[in-house]
């Protein structure tokens, strides 16, 4: 009863905070300065039409390399902790099959997610979409597969390498960046191309691209290993 | 507009807040979390629109040499996208450490781990 | 023609809150908790959608409905025995 | 008049949105609510369509597009779930 | 031209969302969970399809993306309803009334 009153007054404090914050919002009606600059400069210096993107690939690359190592981090720390402690030998609970419409249309969907997932972040530097969102359709793909078949199982060591490589491609196209053109992540290593159309905005497809195969490959050993656990 | 999504958006952190404080059960605290999890996003997306303005991607809709005048601001919107992107990764990590103390007692009752209380 | 925004966004958010409130209501079963805050997810990347945010609508809708709720029902249908202890 | 039809079409919409979600809070078993949850994301699909209409934006359709093959994900894990097959 | 093509897309999305209501109609009003699903599947699924094809109308340069937003549905909303079907069969959650025989349970040995 106390602790009960006693989050019901924290909450209360907090929610006079935020309704202080609501009451006193006035919103915009220019853009701000880093606004924009980033609307003026970014088809100029970028080459890129999705403005997101050319932040988050190019202005602020070094946040989104931190990005992906904290979550390659979470992805290692959930194989970590469920490896841990593995007994072999015990039975798998029997499950009951998947329908066969069901196998049937995952035969004929994944190929398709794939498909929209590569289209995803390859076109990330002009429509909305990107390596984040290409990568979680991939992962989609593979819980889908896992859907269908929960008995089936991924190769750890093709997901550990795509991994690997995606990363390496991104670090090492980083420092491309810092021999052949302005600085780390910058993309004019390749000539930027007209705006709106897909082999444009210099390294920003390439570099888009490895990030959503190495977010799609994170995602992926997380569902992999979870998938590897036993009923309890 | 914007008033009323960021105000939904205060009201969804209270929510998971007072959820993951009062329940006991492990996997309610984490639904609880997601929940606030979308208002802190939701709220930041909120502050970065504009009344009139639209998305700042240039197409045939929006020139460049326009863009000034009729994108909302860019920079809210990056990092939500990664923050949705981290959650995801947290939620995972807390759900597989519920996984690894379920095993270990049989409960997922919170009052039940109490090795570290004094 | 864009007076249609504002009703749309009314009617998302009273939803939202309702779903979050029942996604915490602590009599109720926990798959329906978990759908409800899948629902949270569904409504908030529509919503993300009217405030002129289409990539987070899009990282919202790939990640919200699909990989969360697999996380979430998974662990549960693990640990099925003490989900409501 | 095309104005019209599309603000008549969207209030249609807003009220099979509310039918949907009266079934989901109300619903008596599990499965009603995973049923609710399918049709609000198609009556979601078609307010996506919408709102792209009225911006005039092209771009935002891709978001339907990923709800379009993604959505159904959330109601397969829960009929695999409540059939004890996950 | 264009205003006849516009009015003929605006009424094609009012019978699209005039199925869609009609399919939530069916969710509130069906007595149990079988008669909801195929009430809610069929009317949304041609709902859906005819406001794509009204939005296709008014924008003809849109054509080709709606296009593909419609066959996905086709694809992904049948299954769905069928493996939701299936596990409420499966589950045991819905009761038949007295006096129904469940046919499927006979042919294939499963219980209701």
């Amino acid at each position: 009863m106390v602790k009960s009153f006693s989050v019901l007054v924290l909450l209360l404090g907090i929610g006079a905070m935020f309704a202080a914050l609501l009451l006193g919002y006035v919103p915009d009606s220019e853009l701000n300065q880093t606004a924009r600059y980033y609307a003026d400069k970014t088809a100029s210096e970028t080459g890129a039409a999705n403005i997101v993107a050319a932040i988050v690939v190019t202005y602020r690359g070094l946040d989104t390399l931190g990005e992906v190592t904290v979550l390659f981090l979470s992805a290692a720390i959930v194989g970590l902790v469920l490896a841990s402690g593995h007994q072999q030998g015990k039975m798998r609970h029997a499950q009951p099959p998947s329908g066969e419409l069901l196998v049937i249309g995952v035969r004929l969907l994944v190929p398709l997610i794939l498909l929209l997932g590569v289209y995803v972040f390859i076109n990330g530097h002009l429509t909305p979409g990107g390596g984040f969102q290409g990568g979680a359709i991939l992962a989609s793909a593979m819980l889908l597969l896992l859907l269908g078949d929960p008995l089936r199982t991924f190769s750890h060591k093709l997901i550990a390498i795509v991994e690997s490589i995606s990363g390496l491609v991104f670090v090492g196209m980083g420092i491309l960046g810092i021999f052949y053109a302005g600085g780390f992540l910058d993309n004019r290593v390749l000539p930027l191309g007209t705006l709106g159309e897909v082999f444009s905005a210099g390294a920003i497809p390439i570099i888009y691209s490895f990030v959503g195969l190495k977010v799609g490959a994170e995602f992926s050993s997380m569902l992999a290993n979870l998938s590897g656990t036993e009923e309890l | 507009m914007a008033y009323i999504a960021m105000a939904t958006g205060f009201i969804l952190i209270l929510i998971g807040l007072f959820g993951a404080l009062t329940n006991r059960n492990i996997l309610r605290m984490i639904v609880a979390f997601t929940v606030a999890d979308t208002g802190v996003n939701m709220v930041i997306v909120a502050i970065g629109y504009m009344h009139g303005r639209t998305a700042p991607i240039l197409d045939v809709a929006v020139s460049a040499a326009e863009a000034a005048a009729r994108i909302i601001d860019p920079v809210p919107q990056a990092l939500v996208l990664t923050a949705i992107v981290i959650g995801v990764g947290v939620t995972a990590l807390m759900l597989a450490y519920t996984y690894k103390l379920y095993e270990k007692k049989r409960t997922l009752d919170i009052a039940q781990f109490t090795e570290l209380k004094w | 023609m864009s007076n249609l925004f504002i009703p749309m966004t009314v009617l998302l958010c009273a939803s939202m809150i309702v779903a979050g409130l029942m996604s915490i209501w602590s009599k109720r079963s926990l798959p329906i908790v978990m759908l409800s805050s899948g629902l949270v997810s569904l409504l908030a990347s529509v919503q993300y959608l009217l405030l002129a945010a289409p990539d987070v609508a899009m990282t919202e809708a790939a990640i919200g409905s699909g990989l969360t709720t697999f996380l979430f029902f998974f662990v549960l249908s693990r640990v099925r025995g003490g989900a409501n202890g | 008049m095309a104005e019209f039809l599309i603000n008549l079409a969207a209030s249609l919409t807003g009220v099979a949105f509310l039918a949907a979600l009266w079934r989901f809070f109300r619903g008596p078993t599990p499965a009603d609510r995973v049923l609710a949850f399918d049709v609000l994301t198609i009556v979601s699909i078609a307010g996506i369509v919408f709102g792209a209409l009225v911006e005039g934006r092209f771009i935002y359709l891709d978001v339907a597009l990923v709800y379009g093959l993604l959505s159904f994900l959330g109601v397969i894990v829960v009929a695999r779930y409540l059939e004890r097959g996950l | 031209m264009g205003e006849l093509l516009d009015v003929v897309g605006g009424l094609l999305m009012v019978a699209g969302s005039g199925f869609l209501l009609l399919g939530a109609l069916g969710l509130v009003r069906m007595p149990d969970l079988y008669n909801r699903i195929q009430a809610a599947t069929k009317a949304t699924t041609l709902g859906t399809l005819l406001t794509l094809l009204g939005v296709a109308f008014i924008r003809p340069e849109w054509a080709l993306k709606l296009l593909l937003i419609g066959i996905f549905l086709l694809f992904t909303n049948p299954l769905s309803s069928q493996v939701l079907a299936r596990a409420a069969h499966r589950s045991g959650l819905v009761r038949l009334p007295a006096g129904q025989v469940d046919r499927l349970a006979e042919d294939t040995g499963e219980k209701s």
